[in-house]
């Protein structure tokens, strides 16, 4: 007996330099509990979709999941096709884990307050959303505007390209400087391709900007850096979750040193807990050498489908592995562990009217010393790339918060 | 773009009527009947992976035929029709958000459209060939950036919800019930299409797409002509982007760019330029294509073959490359498209064993 | 060859159905041509002859629209039409074929034909499309047993179904000819509808001009380099050299003139001399 | 001696002639015959004219033997075209202008968008010898119009086109030039020239010449040998002077039937007669 | 404050725009001889990328050699694709064509990502100096190399197709397949050359933006970027597409400025050539420096 479930992955379309770590981990942390035991035995049938990141493949791959695969749950990928797809999601009663965190995912109710736009009750994600995560960047810069002693009111500015998944927490950020004292400039807009983005930093430098929130996806965000750093613009960035890693600091080389960015899990690869004994055996499934390095995004893959494994065995305990089951399944614990990943995934709580994930965010520093023209595994070694935590910032946990 | 006229010999008509008909036998007709018959059980038996590649064969389909009568008939290539196919489904979502029936905000927004359509084919009055499919992506980069900013009627980037389709208050959404809603369309507009085309503005494209000089002598005004292809082509864009919008359920800019505007292309190109069920067959190839690719490539996983070659990643990029290869690969087999293949078969069946 | 009575009485009183006054066309330097005047009765057959690159072909075109005169008018039917765009011209009763062939060549010679009769046409995208309902297939077929009429006319019933860039050299000036004549138009403009033909399809030719021309009541301008054909059909003819307009007048006086015979027809033509009554054989 | 020997006719009879088209077939599109089984020989130094009415296959026979035939969806499904004891039947075009045969195309299609000297320039693509300034020398003074045309060959007159095009083939010093209707559009003036340019380039030149033309008359009058088509075949041929003696080609070729006067155009009766040779 | 930002941005965007008009003139190439806008640009720009990366980091080849290398075999690969892909194709609808250059995109960018994987890869550092200032302006050395090494195949394309015989050809082969055939052009010879000039040019483009921003797929992006700035100068001018390549580069860059010191709108940068492309387009339905069709009957 085994447990369907589809996988969407995005390995070869515009966002697959973070698609690919993350649609890894899941793949590997699936083999892996099927070679564990399961769930409470059965084994996880996984039918994997490399879907290019283009939305007509992602539905064509949910039809065929709910129509002919009957799967009960769902690991999908951006933010263009979980949105379309959460109205059949909840139709179908069908969990979905997906790679984006936008907030407009978090509220399972409706409406919970007047700006969040729809109900989607059958959304999940792992790690704080988009909207928080800025948020938290915007408390620490304010802490960190503080402590420097500078005089003044900082400068806030959101960069990005005018997409929904770069501006989805622009309106979040932006209220939440204003109300912390920042200046809020005009966002400034750039593409999600690589370019020249010399024009933007002059422009950055000209308005005076202090911090900077980069809301793209790694391969522009490295552009904007670079172009930031030869026109010698003084600025702190902050990055996105899927805006910064470590591929991302080596291809950038000294341009990403010091970018301050959210990181879901509560250590990196060559950190020390006792869950990364856990995370090194899944790797192994498909790297059995053990030296491969593994990016941020492959770890929180590891949680997000280490949650709904869990999720999955309460509902084979209590009434069997459906949709609606694995839904409950995932209310029902407290600031949760999965097992064996004790310090890699954060405590995380999901209730039927809040699917916040977390509201405490750690950020960390990008440092990168010397030139990076070296694996990225050789780079962490030698400690020419490093992430260095700066700060865990716990965010009030408010309704008015929820949903946008 | 030789397109002989295969008509087959032995094959009298009475009256010009009877010459002027669609289908050219009375088998053909038959034929397509029962299709369409055939096509109205299929929910009763088919999976709902099965329709839904139906239905989206059905409203993408809709939308290429709009650009193959821009492109393979009137001769004017766009690089924008995503856009278009993206406005009827926001004018669809929004206006079945102002309480606008869904059935005639469907048909309403294909009408919006087709005045953007139109606005943005007005450059067609002077700019010719490839000049003016690039003049189209600039209407992809606007009209993209449009639905961004225009919050009050795309909502923006968060998007647009897009209401269930509703028939007097019968709940026409699921898979199977959409399904004949979509089929409905699908019909309604292949035959409108054929109708046109032959008949007094249909041919007036054409006849512009072959010589506008002449064209324009004999009376035809190619700036009305040529314009209007834009409507008609945003008209069919905007009706199939609206079955989407309410096939989803919502409608994000996402998605609708100059990629899904290339595709149609290629579905026109595959099916072949100025054939109508072409468009179709065309859609059919370019929905199907990655499905199949994709049922290939989970048969390979894990089998023998990957296992002897370590592809494992590799399937992943070897799917997208079988893709492209395909498209190469038909191209230099069939460079006029199914439909001129289909032709050929036609004719060859009809006058076999006298093929010459 | 004298005119037919009719014609020549035709070509007296009546005033005129075209009048082209003082024309000039300059290309940049080039000047095509230079103040050109003359008119067209009603019923006449007029030809115009000269050099290559004369500037008959762009006479033509200034007739129908495609270039704007630098210079002069033209009047036709009463209406200066100098500034009129060529659509508007063939719904006016202006219809013409080309020098090179300007068939809509993936089209069926029946469609071919049937966009002649655009401007004759009221179906529109909608009721085009609703065919059945809108009223469009009962003038579509009328307008087919039209088409019909033309092409019976013009012998080509065998190839009414066939795509028109398929047709060899000659048929398809033919159905070129089929498609000005289903306009419907007044005046009709012939360039050089017999080049690439052979002696029996220029007969065959000649006669449907002819035929157009006394039965069909339509009015011609013709441009031909087949002197034979020039001299016996057409009612007055036209001279341009360089632009410029030569002489002009009945056939067989533009025959004997000397600058005609020196710019044109080679000085020591026998053939020509004989043109009238018999051709020297090779 | 060698001249001699060059000189003894019936040795020259013998040799194989220049071009040999043996029995060919050619399709359209897969499914439309156009040639069935036509033969024809063009022997060196020779002009052979070919004539036939609309639709009867000329152009398709000389895009046969160029080898344009390819580039229309136009298939030789049986026979052999033989130049110089080679067969060349599925060779490209461009490798069969190289070995030395030109095509004239029918509606002149000259590039319309360069200049009349870059139109003639490509003429002597094939070539390397430094002649070529003084053959466009030569092109010049056989058409003096075509020099004073300095803007693009588009909008040239038709019949400067057709000049052009003469023109090109002039400069690509082929031995073999096949000709496709060189006359049409031509003023009666530069028709002769025209001909007597191609009476010239075969005597002085020695180029071999397959001349597709209506006017038959003019054709006859400067060419050796005849062959006359009809819906895809020959059925006549002869050396010139025989066809032109010939009461069928008389009457229907060259207007002049049964020995009476020529007919007028005006009067001629919608029910005349009409040959077939089939 | 201002003006020096205006100066700056200027500056920025001829630097740009140069670079736009080298990938522009390798859309004019393919076009001239071709008729066929060559979707696949982009990624001969990542393959010629990735290449030389690939030579640097691999083997540890001197920037120079490894440069040259990688032109080279992209003029090799530019032929190879024209002969395995393209040549079947000739006499063939040039819509077709241009559609398969959209399948050969799809197919390259995947197989790059299989060969090179998804993650964006740093050049080492090439230059001993990593920017330069000019005017106030810090500009990558990167940059400069590519504006000399684009003036001077700019000047090389400019003599080519108005003087040489091969440039003719070209120009004849566009014009139609089968005339030129008929006059003994080689229309497989003609195309080939012309890919695999193509094909090398992009790939200097690729290797400079490589250098500035490092070597992803998302590279290709630019061979689309560059479509506004041949229209913009004539599809068929080799000069319109330096000249559009400038204009779109400036356009950029003073729309950027407009729009934050003025507009704010967000993302005039991006869409400002293709407003500006339109009205060109109104005004002058050829862009800037194309040829007229020749409208004679
Ligand atoms: N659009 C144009 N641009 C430039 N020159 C032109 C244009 N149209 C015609 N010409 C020139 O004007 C002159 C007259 O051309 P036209 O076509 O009227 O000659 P024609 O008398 O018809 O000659 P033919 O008998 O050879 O067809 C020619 O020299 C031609 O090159
Ligand atoms: N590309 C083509 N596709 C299909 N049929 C063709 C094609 N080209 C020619 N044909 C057909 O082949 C036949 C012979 O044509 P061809 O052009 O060789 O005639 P021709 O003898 O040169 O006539 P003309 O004197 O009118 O030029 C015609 O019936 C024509 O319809
Ligand atoms: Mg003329
Ligand atoms: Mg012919």
């Amino acid at each position: 007996q085994s447990i369907n479930i589809g996988h969407l992955a995005d390995y070869s379309g515009g966002t697959s330099d973070v698609g690919q770590p993350y649609g890894q981990g899941i793949q590997d942390t699936i083999a892996w509990i099927n070679a564990n035991g399961g769930v409470n035995g059965k084994k996880i049938n996984s039918d994997f979709n490399e879907y290019g990141y283009q939305v007509p493949r992602a539905l064509a791959a949910f039809k065929k999941w709910v129509g002919t695969d009957k799967v009960v749950a769902i690991q999908g990928w951006g933010t263009a096709d979980t949105e379309a797809l959460v109205g059949m999601v909840t139709k179908e009663e069908i969990p979905y884990y997906s790679g984006s965190y936008s907030a407009s995912l978090t509220d399972p109710v409706g409406k919970v307050n007047a700006k969040s736009e729809r109900a989607a009750p059958f959304n999940f994600f792992y790690g704080p959303s988009y909207s928080d995560a800025a948020r938290a960047m915007v408390q620490w810069a304010a802490d960190d505007w503080k402590k420097k002693g500078k005089p003044g009111k900082p400068k806030w500015v959101h960069m990005g390209a005018n997409h929904p998944y770069p501006n989805s927490p622009k309106e979040a950020a932006a209220e939440y400087a204003k109300s912390l004292g920042f200046e809020v400039l005009d966002p400034i807009t750039f593409a999600l391709t690589p370019g020249d983005y010399t024009p933007q930093c002059l422009t950055l430098k000209q308005s005076g900007a202090n911090y900077a929130y980069l809301g793209n996806t790694a391969g522009s965000n490295i552009s904007v850096l670079k172009a930031c750093k030869t026109a010698g613009v003084d600025v702190q960035f902050l990055g996105n979750v899927w805006g910064m890693d470590e591929n991302a600091m080596k291809a950038a080389g000294e341009a990403a040193n010091g970018v301050v960015f959210p990181v879901r899990t509560a250590v990196t690869w060559n950190g020390s807990a006792p869950g990364l004994a856990t995370a090194k055996e899944i790797s192994k499934i498909s790297d059995p050498s053990g030296n491969a390095y593994r990016p941020v995004h492959y770890l929180s893959a590891i949680c997000t489908a280490l949650y709904m494994k869990e999720a999955m065995e309460w509902a084979d305990k209590n009434g069997g592995v459906t949709g609606v089951k694995i839904r409950d399944g995932m209310y029902q614990k407290k600031d949760w562990v999965p097992k064996g990943m004790d310090g890699v995934c954060n405590p995380s709580t999901w209730t039927a009217t809040d699917h916040r994930p977390t509201t405490r965010v750690d950020l960390y520093r990008s440092v990168v010393t010397g030139p990076t023209d070296a694996s990225v595994a050789d780079l962490v070694k030698s400690g020419a790339i490093k992430l260095e935590k700066v700060a865990t910032i716990d965010l009030p946990r408010k309704t008015e918060l929820q949903g946008w | 773009m030789a397109l002989t006229s295969l008509r087959p010999c032995g094959d009298y008509r009475t009256s010009y009527k009877a010459d002027q008909t669609i289908f050219q036998t009375r088998l053909t007709l038959v034929f397509v009947i029962l299709a369409i018959a055939a096509l109205c059980c299929t929910p009763l038996f088919a999976s709902r992976y099965v329709l839904s590649l139906m239905i989206q064969i059905g409203y993408l389909g809709i939308a290429a035929l709009g650009l193959n009568i821009l492109v393979g008939f009137s001769g004017q290539i766009s690089i924008g029709h995503a856009v278009f196919f993206g406005f009827g489904g926001f004018a669809s979502a929004f206006l079945a958000d102002k309480g606008v029936p869904v059935p005639l905000a469907i048909v309403l927004a294909g009408l919006w459209t087709t005045v953007v359509g139109l606005i943005f084919g007005l450059p067609a009055a002077r700019v010719k060939g490839l000049y003016l499919a690039i003049a189209t992506l600039a209407a992809q980069f606007i009209l993209q950036d449009f639905f961004v900013r225009a919050e009050w009627f795309t909502g923006g980037t968060h998007g647009a919800i897009a209401a269930p389709f509703t028939l007097f208050g019968y709940d026409l959404s699921g898979d199977a019930r959409y399904f004949y809603v979509v089929l409905f369309f699908v019909v309604v507009g292949y035959i409108g299409a054929t109708n046109l085309m032959r008949s007094r503005d249909g041919r007036a494209l054409i006849a512009v797409r072959d010589h506008y000089l002449s064209a324009e002598m004999m009376g035809v005004n190619l700036t009305k002509y040529r314009t209007m292809a834009f409507g008609i082509s945003s008209f069919y864009a905007g009706i199939g982007g609206a079955l989407y919008a309410h096939y989803v359920g919502f409608m994000s800019v996402e998605g609708l760019d100059i990629l899904f505007s290339i595709q149609f292309l290629g579905m026109i190109i595959i099916g072949g330029l100025g054939s109508i069920m072409g468009s179709l067959m065309g859609t059919v190839f370019m929905v199907l294509l990655p499905e199949a690719t994709g049922w290939l490539a989970s048969a390979l996983q894990g089998s023998a073959i990957d296992q002897a070659l370590h592809l494992k990643d590799g399937i992943t990029y070897m799917r997208e490359m079988l893709i492209g290869l395909t498209i190469i690969l038909f191209l230099i087999f069939e460079p006029d498209g199914l439909a001129h293949r289909w032709r050929l078969i036609k004719a060859y069946w009809k006058l076999y064993p006298f093929s010459y | 060859m004298s005119l037919p009575a009719a014609s020549a009485g035709a070509a007296t009183g009546v005033s005129a159905l075209l009048d082209v006054q003082n024309i000039s066309l300059r290309f940049g330097g080039l000047k095509a041509l230079s103040d050109v005047s003359f008119h067209v009765r009603p019923g006449e057959l007029f030809s115009i002859i000269g050099p290559n690159g004369a500037g008959k072909t762009s006479m033509l075109n200034c007739i129908s629209g495609r270039y704007t005169p630098s210079d002069g008018r033209v009047v036709f039917d009463g209406r200066d039409v100098t500034k009129l765009k060529p659509n508007r011209r063939a719904e006016i009763g202006i219809g013409r074929t080309f020098q090179n062939l300007a068939l809509f060549s993936h089209m069926s010679v029946l469609d071919n034909i049937m966009v002649g009769r655009h401007h004759l046409l009221k179906n529109n995208f909608f009721t085009g499309a609703l065919y059945w309902i809108g009223g469009a297939q009962k003038e579509e077929l009328e307008h087919r047993r039209k088409v019909e009429e033309v092409i019976d006319f013009l012998d080509i019933q065998h190839v009414r179904k066939a795509t028109a860039g398929t047709l060899s050299y000659g048929l398809r000036k033919r159905v070129e000819l089929a498609r000005a004549v289903a306009l419907e138009p007044k005046l009709i403009l012939l360039d050089e509808p017999m080049a690439g033909m052979n002696l029996e399809e220029k007969e065959d030719m000649a006669r449907y001009i002819v035929d157009l021309n006394e039965e069909w009541g339509m009015t011609i301008i013709m441009i031909e380099h087949d002197m034979g054909v020039v001299m016996d059909i057409s009612h007055r003819v036209m001279v341009l050299d360089f632009g410029r307009k030569l002489v002009e007048g009945e056939p067989a006086a533009v025959l004997a003139d000397p600058h005609v015979r020196k710019a044109y027809l080679g000085e020591e033509d026998l053939e020509i001399e004989e043109a009238a009554p018999a051709a020297v054989s090779a | 001696m060698a001249e001699a020997a060059l000189k003894f006719e019936p040795a020259a009879e013998t040799a194989p002639p220049l071009l040999s088209v043996d029995n060919i077939e050619v399709v359209y599109n897969d499914v439309i015959l156009v040639l069935r089984g036509l033969s024809l020989k063009v022997p060196k130094g020779q002009i052979v004219a070919l004539l036939g009415s609309n639709g009867a296959g000329k152009s398709t026979t000389l895009k046969a033997i160029s080898g344009l035939l390819r580039t229309e969806d136009g298939e030789i499904t049986r026979g052999d075209v033989t130049f110089m004891g080679e067969r060349i039947n599925g060779i490209e075009p461009d490798r069969i202008v190289r070995r030395g045969i030109f095509q004239v195309m029918e509606g002149r299609r000259i590039i319309a968008d360069m200049t009349c000297l870059e139109n003639l320039r490509l003429g002597a693509y094939t070539r390397r010898d430094n002649e070529v300034k003084s053959d466009i020398e030569r092109v010049y003074e056989y058409f003096p119009r075509l020099k004073e045309r300095t803007g693009l060959a588009g909008y040239l007159s038709g019949g400067e086109q057709q000049m052009l095009a003469i023109g090109r083939a002039i400069m690509s010093r082929p031995k073999l030039i096949l000709m496709d209707e060189p006359s049409m559009g031509l003023s009666p003036l530069l028709v002769k020239e025209v001909f007597s340019i191609i009476k010239k380039l075969n005597q002085d030149l020695g180029v071999t010449i397959l001349l597709v033309e209506q006017n038959a008359r003019v054709a006859l009058s400067v060419a050796d040998y005849g062959y006359i088509m009809e819906q895809g075949k020959i059925v006549l041929d002869g050396s010139a002077e025989m066809l032109a003696t010939n009461e069928d080609v008389k009457e229907f070729y060259l207007g002049q039937g049964g020995g009476e006067e020529r007919k007028s155009f005006k009067n001629l009766k919608s029910f005349k007669r009409r040959k077939r040779w089939l | 404050m201002q003006s020096q930002l205006l100066l700056q941005l200027i500056i920025n965007g001829l630097i740009i725009g140069t670079l736009y008009g080298v990938v522009g003139m390798c859309f004019v190439l393919i076009y001239k001889a071709s008729q066929v806008v060559n979707f696949a640009q982009g990624e001969f720009l990542l393959i010629g990328a990735w290449t030389c990366w690939w030579l640097l980091t691999a083997w540890n080849i001197p920037f120079f050699w490894g440069f040259l290398i990688a032109v080279c075999f992209m003029m090799v690969f530019g032929i190879a694709v024209q002969m395995i892909v393209l040549r079947p194709l000739i006499g063939e609808p040039i819509i077709s064509v241009i559609m398969v250059t959209i399948g050969l995109s799809i197919f390259f960018q995947a197989l790059m990502k299989w060969m090179f994987g998804t993650f964006a890869q740093p050049f080492p550092p090439i230059f001993p100096v990593a920017q330069v200032n000019i005017l106030g302006l810090q500009v990558q050395t990167a940059y400069l190399m590519s504006t000399g090494v684009s003036l001077a195949i700019m000047a090389g394309f400019a003599w080519f197709f108005k003087y040489s015989r091969l440039g003719l050809a070209m120009r004849a082969t566009a014009f139609s397949q089968q005339v030129a055939q008929s006059l003994g052009i080689s229309v497989r010879q003609v195309f080939a050359l012309s890919w695999g000039i193509s094909a090398a040019v992009s790939a200097v483009a690729g290797v400079v933006v490589g250098i500035v921003n490092g070597v992803s797929s998302a590279l290709s992006y630019f061979g689309i970027k560059v479509f506004p700035a041949v229209i913009l100068g004539g599809l068929d001018s080799v000069f319109g597409a330096v000249v559009g390549g400038l204009i779109v580069g400036l356009l950029e860059n003073l729309g950027q400025y407009v729009d934050s010191q003025y507009l704010k709108w967000g993302n005039l940068y991006e869409i400002i050539p293709f407003y500006a492309l339109i009205i060109i387009l109104m005004i002058k339905p050829y862009g800037l420096f194309g040829t007229r069709d020749i409208e004679r009957v």
